[in-house]
């Protein structure tokens, strides 16, 4: 059962995921990508991810995503037609990629993927318990930074966008 | 013996010291400065003839008036270590002497922009002191530095035509030579595992453990070539006339009379002592681009039409002696080239300043378009025959000069005995330019050029503002010539106690 | 887990330690409240009190102790690890800071943009640094890292009346989100093996360091280990503008507001090395890879650096591309780190005098900057020196120390560098180290000759120019005085270093 | 007293003088001719005193030291040192007298004093040097001072022009001498001539060395070049563009001598091989300076290559002489030993000390005639002078009987030692010698046959007359020399050391000798009479023997060969060297390889393109690349 | 089965892809977008390691990296409408106007 969720879920992610590199119109591609996460949402689900699966949900494809869109739909970008992806982008965009997958071949015949313990792990990131606990303990000092993180892309935004007086 | 040790810190502080009080006194006008600036060269002249007065080469050790600091840098091994053996203590007489004539002819020259230029002038005055004062290799190498940035600038901002592609030649070799000597005595410092960059321990280290002989060998090779090209070894010259032509007189006559001594100090006092098989590793690389300096560039010489040129590509040429005398490796041939260093230091200085003054007079370097100046500027013209003639050996006013060329002929047919007619064939050579210059400059009709610049302005003699500092050197210059003992005995003490040099003599 | 597990965890949590960072982030919400609570007119105040409270925030964490404010070892669960280096970091990042601000206090002045925010981002970015020097783990690193670099996304394109600004603000966003991924993928391969408890040292928490070193000398073949560190290598070559990461740095530094590309220049370059630091430790298991990659690396570096800014004009391309050539030194002494225990402490030299040197130089560019900075050119700086003596001193001093001319800081940090590369045998990189010093002093030299070497120039051809406003007559105290602080430590540290003996003497 | 005092105080005498004029009297030329002939006449009289109150000394003070090398400061005054000390002193004395007349009206007299000054004080040093190297020493500062007096007339191109010749012929020969002091040191370990004449005395098997020859022939360089042996000649004839005054003592009496001197004073290490090249040289510049001056119209020119020629003889006395004792010991490495003097050593200081008094004579002579005829120096532009200046005429007869050998005369009696010597050792050398004779005969009388005969040939003569005492009383004193000078019996017993050595041949000799040189010289005189005849107008050698006048008026093509030698080849490799410089190494080398990276640094720049799609490839491409070093593939 | 190297092979594929993107989309927004995805496929891989190897680490990491990611995207954005305002294009082509 699992497996198939995988292969349903991880096939749509890449697909979706192709969608957003391929499709001409950024608002094709930004639900493409909406679509990519809440796959993705569902591979955590499978990895008994839970919490972690509804922050995608929320954050990414929620406030993320919606944020994209809204900008798309603010700026109102045209394709612009005449500005066709010339035959070398092609090339040498493929030719990256295939480096990509060269390396995605690599990570997944490293010796440490395919050895495992003999038993699977019990799931601690169900435990949202235990999850509080960490974030607030051991995780305390890169959770308050994380709060000046988000206190200065504020305050940055801000400075970015707000009107000032003499303008 | 060492109660005279601040004098040392203080030959070296004391222009440092007035350089910044040059630019502070600015204000007070232009006697100001010139006080000051004469202060920041007289002082050190004054207290290297005192030290040179209290030498005693029998109670000195192995240096005389020796200070240590700790400067901060002793992870690797580096402190202030300053005094002055029997090698040390005539070049540092020496730049004390040129200095205080370079410093009195830019003090009352017409440069724009006066305080600035007597400030990079003091700076550089500073570091000279400090070189030959050092018994740190890494002060001895920052102090050249020191030195050698100023002269950067001055021919860059005060320097005659060509200024800016000859600075940066100049600056570009320089550096690259600095850096490779840097690499050498970085080489020396690690691979003795003395861990320290004072020159009496690494001499103590090495005399017990001698580098392996293929460490020797690139680490001479980097401080050759290095100091080879500070010091304009054949090819690697060509910065030397380019940047002397365009340099101010007094930046040339510092940097041509004193600075680039360092190279062939270098050798004398570090990489030879401390590397004695490499040396003779190198040896027939040294004697071969030698003989380059000597004999192309004593053709080259006679080629040149710039006066100013002339005296950097002679410079050049005579800078082939001393590599030989190192070659030679024995007391009397690196003793010679001491001699030399001193003697050469003075004349070539003589030389810059009076080609300067001449140029005031005919506007100028340009040797075909003078002639004829000695009728209007007897004193001169005296002053220059004197000084071509010490510079090509002629025993008189060069007799230190040929002391010094005599002892390294006589080492270098010691040392290889054909060398010899190849070593000789050069005074004859300096022979021809020398006095085609002087016959162009001073003997003669009047050119046309002259009679022109004649009609702006009244040609004058020398003034005794210019005499004093020309006076200076001539004094000393005679004076080491007529009593070279003054000098040689404690050189030879000193070079006696290297026994590289030593062994050598038979 | 039980509920003591974590509360032995908490009690790691020393918040004594990272007091200067809490009282940075203090500071930085301090200056958002004041911008409410003060009168419009009071609002200059800020940046000045910003600066004042850093300044007491360094002098109180200089006088409170050496390492750690006492505290030394992990702390904060493992999170971070306090050392003397991380110390110095410290103090590194809060003397740009303190540079940085003062730059953007002369930028922003000229400008009608929101003020009080580019400080409180600032100093949320240094503490965030701070943080990230000490860091002992990847979540801290990578969290820490972030909040800095987005930090810089925000300031890079901080001045967005400015199109150039935006669009450095772009690229270096694009840029640095793919670095942070490529980071980010790096790390969590490393996460992956790590954590393998099948393996032999896999552990539970493997983005700890010690776990992670521990694990990876247990496997020092695997791949995913492996790849990991390449990725999170590259994440970093990205921030320190490594060869071929180096590749935004000129349109990025163009682009950028001259405080920003100061803070760009020296934080991000400092941070790093920092980082660099603390995972060449790590990685040690994988030295194998890592050095040659290194060496590799450096080589490039210095060369591409120092090539590319040779025929550049504009001033803050080619300080981009000079910072590129730093990195390649500093690089040298990273891999001279594996053998030589003080090279981080020449490293951390190097550093300061480059934040020194560059604090000088920006300051420079700062007052010279005009509406549109991000086309200075060399011309721009013609006749500087005449125009404003001061700041052409402050610019000779910064660009001669970043040269590495002596006696300026910046010849040292070479030195040291050089000194701990021949004592690692890294003959190959020295060599290309001193191609690049050759190379690099042409245009820095470029650089002075702009800005001295033509100033009489528009003398001899006497035009009419009417005399333009000299904009560094405006300095202000403030102004001469962190100036002042540049020029004069630049040349003190030049040679004395003893202020720094404690941790330079080793 | 000690004896070195009065050495020491000799030197000091025109060196406190020359000081005194170069800083004081520089523009009071009165008071400058005044302290200059005030110490000549001091320097005349402690020399006296040396030469006949003081005995021979020796005298060393140590003076550098600089490893191996050491030399000493010191003097060595011997007979040889005692006969040229008063050659020295007394001809400089009468042309510093001389000096006072003829340089009256320059505006740059102190100059000509000083300088004067100056060389009488090298001088007197290199007579009295007593090592090597402080004779090296002296002989440059002379060589200097002779630089300065013949560019005396600065705003002449041709004075400038002879000067730097001059200086630079000596040099080339210096270059050989230098080398030969390089060699004595390095072979014996010391300079000092008493020290080696004592170590080639007490071992001479020396004179067997490898290398000795060499050194002999090294040294012989420098008196190839100071006294004008070919082929270092060129520089002589045309030193005559200094003052008349000057030619006369330095380029006639004195300095040129010094070569000889110097072949003197170390004569006990030169070797037959060596000797026999010096023979042959002497003899060859002899005839060929003989031959040059026949065809010569410039009265200070013929003077000059007569002193060549002269110089000539005295090098060949020399050499032949030298040659002479060795076969009269039987042996080739027979020593000379510390006695120094041979048949050869005094034939050549007997002739060196007459010719330096009918030579100053002559020239002091012709500066008489030149100053009067208000600097006319061609002879066809006189004539008639005989009455117009009787003194000068009744003198310079004297001098020009005096130098061609006329019997009872000073140079009769040297000249025969000379041939007395070349007889004994070579019968060719003796013969052409001798022919050198008739040679000198017959210049001689041509120059003064058309100077002082028949009628003014150009307004200058018609206007001469005879000039002031201080330029006749040198010329009487100088005459009356040269004609007792040739009476080695009337030389003080003192130097009796050397002039007593020449060579008394047997009868025989004797008579050949007389025969020979007595036919020679008149064969000059009518010759030379009947072909010019009294007061010619032109030359006739000239209309006559067109080529053969022509090779002579051009020296045999010496100065030709020079110039094209200096013209064509050494300032064409000097130019050439410099372009190669410039272009090969300045501007390939070097500029090119600054070029090459400005290449690389434009190349390097152009990659900053600015799209945020390239910079992503670089950053693609440096993941392969890190990814390739990780494997292996670098 | 599916196991660990499943998830890290669609992880990393989608990190491959996105990196893809970046290359080959000329718009910034999609760029833009692309490098959200790369930034999300390391949290699969991360929750994939975290699952099967044990440990919490791995999840509380993505939490971290969820909070950054969104920062960074509101700043992006903001750098990217900005830049619109002042040069009504996002076109990657036409935003070069710093180069050599």
């Amino acid at each position: 059962m699992t497996d198939i969720f995988f292969y349903i879920f991880s096939i749509l992610a890449l697909a979706c995921a192709f969608g957003v590199v391929f499709s001409r119109n950024t608002v094709n591609g930004a639900m493409c990508l909406i679509g990519t996460f809440m796959s993705m949402a569902a591979l955590f689900v499978l990895l008994e991810a839970y919490f972690l699966a509804v922050v995608q949900v929320l954050v990414y494809a929620g406030a993320v995503m919606v944020l994209f869109l809204f900008i798309i739909m603010l700026l109102d970008v045209k394709e612009s037609a005449a500005r066709k992806t010339s035959i070398y982008t092609w090339a040498a965009s493929l030719i990256g990629f295939g480096i990509m997958v060269i390396g995605v071949v690599a990570i997944n015949s490293a010796e440490s993927i395919k050895t495992k313990t003999a038993n699977l792990p019990v799931a601690e990131g169900v435990n949202l318990k235990n999850f509080g606990y960490e974030l607030f303990t051991t995780y305390l000092l890169p959770m308050q930074v994380t709060g000046f993180l988000l206190l200065i892309s504020m305050v940055g935004v801000i400075a970015l966008s707000k009107k000032t007086n003499t303008q | 013996m060492n109660d005279f040790a601040s004098l040392v810190q203080l030959s070296i502080a004391v222009p440092i010291i007035a350089a910044f009080l040059t630019l502070y006194v600015e204000k007070w006008g232009r006697p100001a400065v010139q006080i000051v600036s004469v202060t920041g060269f007289a002082l050190p002249a004054i207290f290297a003839l005192f030290l040179w007065g209290f030498y005693d080469p029998a109670i000195a050790g192995d240096y005389a008036f020796v200070s240590k600091m700790d400067t901060g840098l002793s992870i690797i091994g580096v402190s202030l270590h300053l005094g002055l053996n029997g090698i040390g203590l005539p070049l540092f007489v020496m730049a004390s002497v040129v200095g205080l004539a370079a410093g009195l002819f830019a003090a009352q020259s017409k440069a724009e922009n006066l305080p600035r230029y007597l400030f990079c002038l003091l700076i550089m005055q500073g570091g000279l002191m400090g070189v030959f004062a050092s018994i740190d290799l890494f002060f001895f190498y920052f102090f050249h530095e020191l030195a050698l940035i100023p002269t950067f600038i001055m021919v860059g901002i005060w320097g005659g035509r060509d200024r800016n592609y000859a600075a940066m030649k100049m600056t570009i070799y320089l550096t690259l030579g600095a850096m490779l000597s840097l690499v050498g005595l970085i080489a020396i410092y690690v691979k003795s595992g003395a861990d320290s960059f004072d020159l009496i321990t690494l001499k103590a280290h090495l005399a017990e453990a001698p580098l392996a002989e293929s460490v020797q060998n690139y680490a001479f090779g980097l401080l050759l070539f290095g100091f080879g090209i500070l010091v304009s070894l054949w090819p690697l010259h060509t910065w030397a006339p380019l940047g002397y032509g365009a340099a101010p007189s007094s930046a040339a006559m510092l940097h041509a009379g004193v600075l680039k001594k360092f190279g062939l100090y270098g050798l004398i006092q570090v990489a030879v002592p401390l590397l004695p098989d490499g040396l003779k590793q190198w040896e027939s690389w040294i004697v071969w681009l030698a003989l380059g300096n000597i004999l192309i560039i004593g053709l080259i010489t006679m080629a040149q039409r710039d006066l100013k040129q002339m005296i950097g590509y002679s410079s050049v040429m005579h800078m082939g002696y001393a590599f030989l005398g190192i070659a030679a490796m024995s007391v009397l041939g690196v003793g010679g080239v001491v001699f030399m260093m001193v003697a050469h230091g003075l004349t070539v200085a003589l030389l810059f300043m009076l080609s300067t003054m001449i140029h005031h007079r005919t506007q100028t370097f340009e040797m075909d378009e003078m002639g004829g100046l000695s009728k209007k500027a007897p004193v001169l013209s005296a002053f220059f025959v004197c000084a071509m003639m010490a510079s090509i050996a002629l025993p008189g006013p060069g007799l230190a000069n040929f002391w010094a060329e005599l002892s390294i002929f006589i080492a270098i047919y010691q040392f290889k005995s054909w060398l010899i007619y190849a070593a000789v064939a050069g005074i004859v050579i300096s022979a021809i330019y020398g006095l085609r210059a002087i016959a162009n400059v001073f003997f003669g009709e009047e050119s046309e050029e002259f009679v022109e610049s004649q009609k702006e302005f009244a040609v004058s003699d020398m003034t005794w503002a210019e005499r004093v500092p020309a006076l200076i050197l001539i004094i000393v210059m005679f004076f080491i010539g007529f009593f070279p003992k003054t000098v040689t005995e404690s050189l030879n003490d000193s070079l006696a106690k290297e026994a590289v040099y030593a062994q050598t003599e038979q | 887990m039980s509920t003591e597990y974590f509360q032995k965890i908490a009690e790691t949590n020393v918040w004594g330690a990272i007091a200067p960072e809490l009282a940075l982030g203090i500071l930085a919400l301090a200056l958002l409240a004041m911008e409410v609570i003060l009168p419009k007119v009071a609002h200059g105040l800020i940046p000045r009190l910003a600066i004042l409270g850093q300044l007491i925030i360094l002098g109180v964490m200089l006088t409170a102790g050496s390492s750690g404010l006492g505290y030394t070892g992990e702390a904060f669960g493992g999170m971070l690890s306090f050392s003397e280096t991380g110390q110095l970091f410290r103090a590194f990042f809060l003397g740009t800071s303190i540079f940085v601000s003062y730059l953007g206090m002369v930028s922003l002045e000229k400008k009608t943009l929101p003020q009080v925010e580019y400080f409180h981002i600032l100093l949320v970015i240094t503490g965030a640094l701070m943080l990230l020097a000490q860091a002992n783990h990847f979540v801290m690193l990578f969290v820490a890292l972030e909040t800095a670099t987005v930090g810089f996304y925000i300031l890079v394109s901080y001045f967005r009346d400015k199109a150039v600004s935006l669009e450095a603000g772009l690229k270096y966003l694009i840029m640095g989100a793919l670095s942070s991924s490529i980071l980010l993928f790096g790390i969590v391969l490393l996460y992956g093996a790590g954590s393998n408890m099948a393996l032999a040292g896999g552990s539970v928490d493997p983005l700890n360091f010690g776990n992670l070193q521990k694990f990876l000398a247990a496997n020092p073949s695997d791949m995913l280990g492996l790849l990991g560190m390449l990725l999170v290598i590259s994440g970093i070559a990205f921030k320190i503008g490594v060869f071929p990461f180096q590749i935004w740095i000129p349109d990025v530094y163009q682009g950028a507001p001259i405080p920003t590309t100061a803070l760009l220049a020296i934080a991000s370059k400092g941070a790093g090395f920092a980082m660099l630091l603390n995972l060449t430790t790590v990685f040690s298991p994988l030295s194998e890879w890592l050095y040659p990659l290194l060496s590799v690396l450096a080589a490039l570096t210095i060369l591409f650096g120092n090539f590319a800014a040779l025929t550049q004009r504009n001033v803050k391309r080619l300080i981009g591309l000079s910072g590129v050539s730093h990195a390649g030194f500093l690089l040298i002494g990273v891999i001279a780190a594996e053998k030589v225990d003080w090279a981080t402490n020449a490293i951390l030299f190097y550093l300061f005098a480059y934040l020194l040197a560059s604090a000088a130089v920006f300051s420079v560019l700062a007052h010279l900057g005009k509406e549109d900075d991000s086309e200075l050119t060399l011309d721009d700086l013609g006749d500087l020196a005449k125009r404003n003596g001061f700041l052409g001193l402050a610019l000779a001093v910064g660009i001669g120390s970043l040269a590495g001319i002596p006696p300026l800081a910046g010849f040292i940090g070479k030195l040291l560098i050089f000194v701990a590369a021949f004592k690692a045998e890294l003959y190959g990189l020295l060599g290309v180290a001193v191609i690049g010093v050759v190379v690099s002093i042409y245009y820095y030299f470029g650089i002075i000759k702009a800005a001295f070497f033509e100033v009489w120039r528009y003398q001899d051809e006497d035009e009419e120019t009417p005399e333009e406003p000299v904009p560094g007559e405006s300095l202000q105290l403030l102004g001469k005085l962190a100036i002042l602080v540049a020029v004069v430590g630049t040349i003190v540290l030049g040679f004395y270093q003893s202020p720094l003996g404690s941790w330079l003497a080793g | 007293m000690e004896s070195q005092l009065y050495a020491y105080g000799l030197l000091a005498i025109p060196l406190l003088s020359a000081i005194a004029i170069a800083f004081f009297f520089r523009r009071s030329g009165a008071f400058a001719s005044g302290v200059s002939v005030g110490a000549a006449a001091l320097i005349l009289a402690v020399a006296g005193h040396i030469i006949f109150k003081v005995e021979n000394f020796e005298y060393n003070v140590n003076w550098i030291e600089i490893g191996t090398l050491n030399v000493s400061f010191g003097f060595l005054i011997n007979d040889l040192a005692k006969l040229m000390l008063f050659v020295v002193a007394f001809v400089g004395f009468l042309v510093h007298v001389f000096s006072l007349g003829y340089m009256k009206d320059d505006p740059n007299k102190a100059r000509f004093f000083g300088g004067l000054s100056i060389f009488m004080f090298s001088m007197l040093g290199l007579v009295m040097a007593s090592s090597l190297i402080t004779l090296f020493i002296f002989w440059e500062l002379v060589g200097f001072s002779s630089y300065m007096l013949i560019g005396f007339y600065l705003d002449k191109p041709s004075a400038a022009a002879a000067s730097k010749k001059a200086f630079i012929v000596n040099r080339v020969g210096d270059f050989g001498f230098l080398i030969g002091i390089i060699m004595v040191f390095s072979m014996f370990g010391t300079l000092n001539l008493s020290a080696l004449s004592d170590t080639f005395g007490a071992d001479a098997s020396l004179l067997e060395a490898a290398g000795v020859t060499t050194i002999g022939l090294l040294l012989f360089c420098g008196t190839v070049g100071k006294s004008g042996q070919l082929p270092l000649h060129v520089w002589l004839p045309d030193a005559m563009e200094g003052p008349t005054p000057v030619s006369a003592l330095i380029h006639a009496a004195t300095m040129v001598a010094a070569g000889v001197f110097l072949l003197c004073r170390t004569g006990f290490l030169m070797t037959v091989d060596a000797l026999t090249v010096i023979a042959w040289v002497g003899v060859a510049t002899a005839l060929f300076a003989g031959f040059t001056a026949v065809a010569q119209r410039d009265i200070k020119k013929i003077l000059a290559y007569s002193t060549v020629s002269q110089l000539g003889y005295m090098v060949a006395a020399f050499g032949l002489g030298s040659l002479a004792a060795f076969k009269g010991h039987g042996d080739a490495h027979g020593h000379m030993g510390q006695s120094v003097v041979t048949g050869g050593v005094a034939a050549a200081m007997f002739h060196l000390t007459t010719h330096a008094f009918f030579k100053a004579l002559l020239f002091l002579g012709s500066g008489s005639i030149i100053h009067a005829c208000h600097h006319e120096q061609d002879i066809f532009k006189m004539g008639g002078l005989k009455s117009k200046m009787p003194i000068t005429f009744i003198t310079f007869t004297i001098g020009v009987a005096a130098l061609t050998g006329f019997p009872l005369l000073a140079g009769f009696f040297s000249k025969d030692a000379i041939l007395a010597v070349a007889l004994e050792s070579n019968k060719a050398a003796f013969y052409l010698l001798v022919f050198g004779a008739f040679l000198t005969a017959l210049y001689m009388t041509r120059l003064w046959l058309i100077t002082f005969l028949g009628a003014p040939k150009s307004d200058n003569a018609d206007h001469a007359r005879e000039n002031g005492l201080t330029m006749t009383v040198p010329l009487i004193l100088l005459a009356v020399l040269s004609i007792v000078g040739g009476y080695a019996s009337l030389y003080p017993e003192v130097v009796s050391g050397v002039i007593g050595g020449i060579a008394h041949p047997d009868s025989a000799g004797h008579t050949t000798i007389w025969i020979a040189s007595l036919v020679a010289v008149f064969a000059g005189y009518v010759i030379s009479y009947f072909f010019y005849g009294a007061g010619a107008k032109e030359d006739r050698l000239e209309q006559t023997f067109k080529p053969l006048h022509t090779i002579l008026a051009e020296k045999f093509y010496f100065d030709h060969v020079y110039d094209w030698y200096v013209a064509k080849v050494q300032q064409r490799v000097a130019t050439t060297l410099h372009f190669t410089e410039q272009i090969a190494l300045s501007g390939l080398i070097i500029r090119g390889t600054a070029g090459f990276a400005g290449l690389i640094g434009i190349g390097l720049k152009a990659l900053h393109v600015g799209s945020i799609h390239a910079y992503v490839y670089w950053f693609i491409g440096g993941l392969a690349l890190f990814w390739a070093l990780a494997v292996g593939i670098f | 089965m599916i196991g660990l190297e499943h998830f890290i092979g669609v992880s990393s594929l989608l990190f491959a892809i996105g990196f893809f993107g970046v290359l080959l989309r000329k718009n910034t927004l999609v760029i833009y977008m692309c490098l959200e995805l790369m930034l999300n496929a390391a949290n699969l891989a991360l929750i994939a390691f975290s699952r099967y190897h044990g440990g919490m680490g791995g999840n509380v990491f993505v939490f971290f990296t969820i909070t950054v990611a969104a920062a960074e995207v509101a700043v992006g954005l903001a750098i990217i409408v900005a830049l619109f305002r002042k040069r009504q294009t996002v076109e990657v082509e036409e935003l070069n106007a710093l180069n050599n």
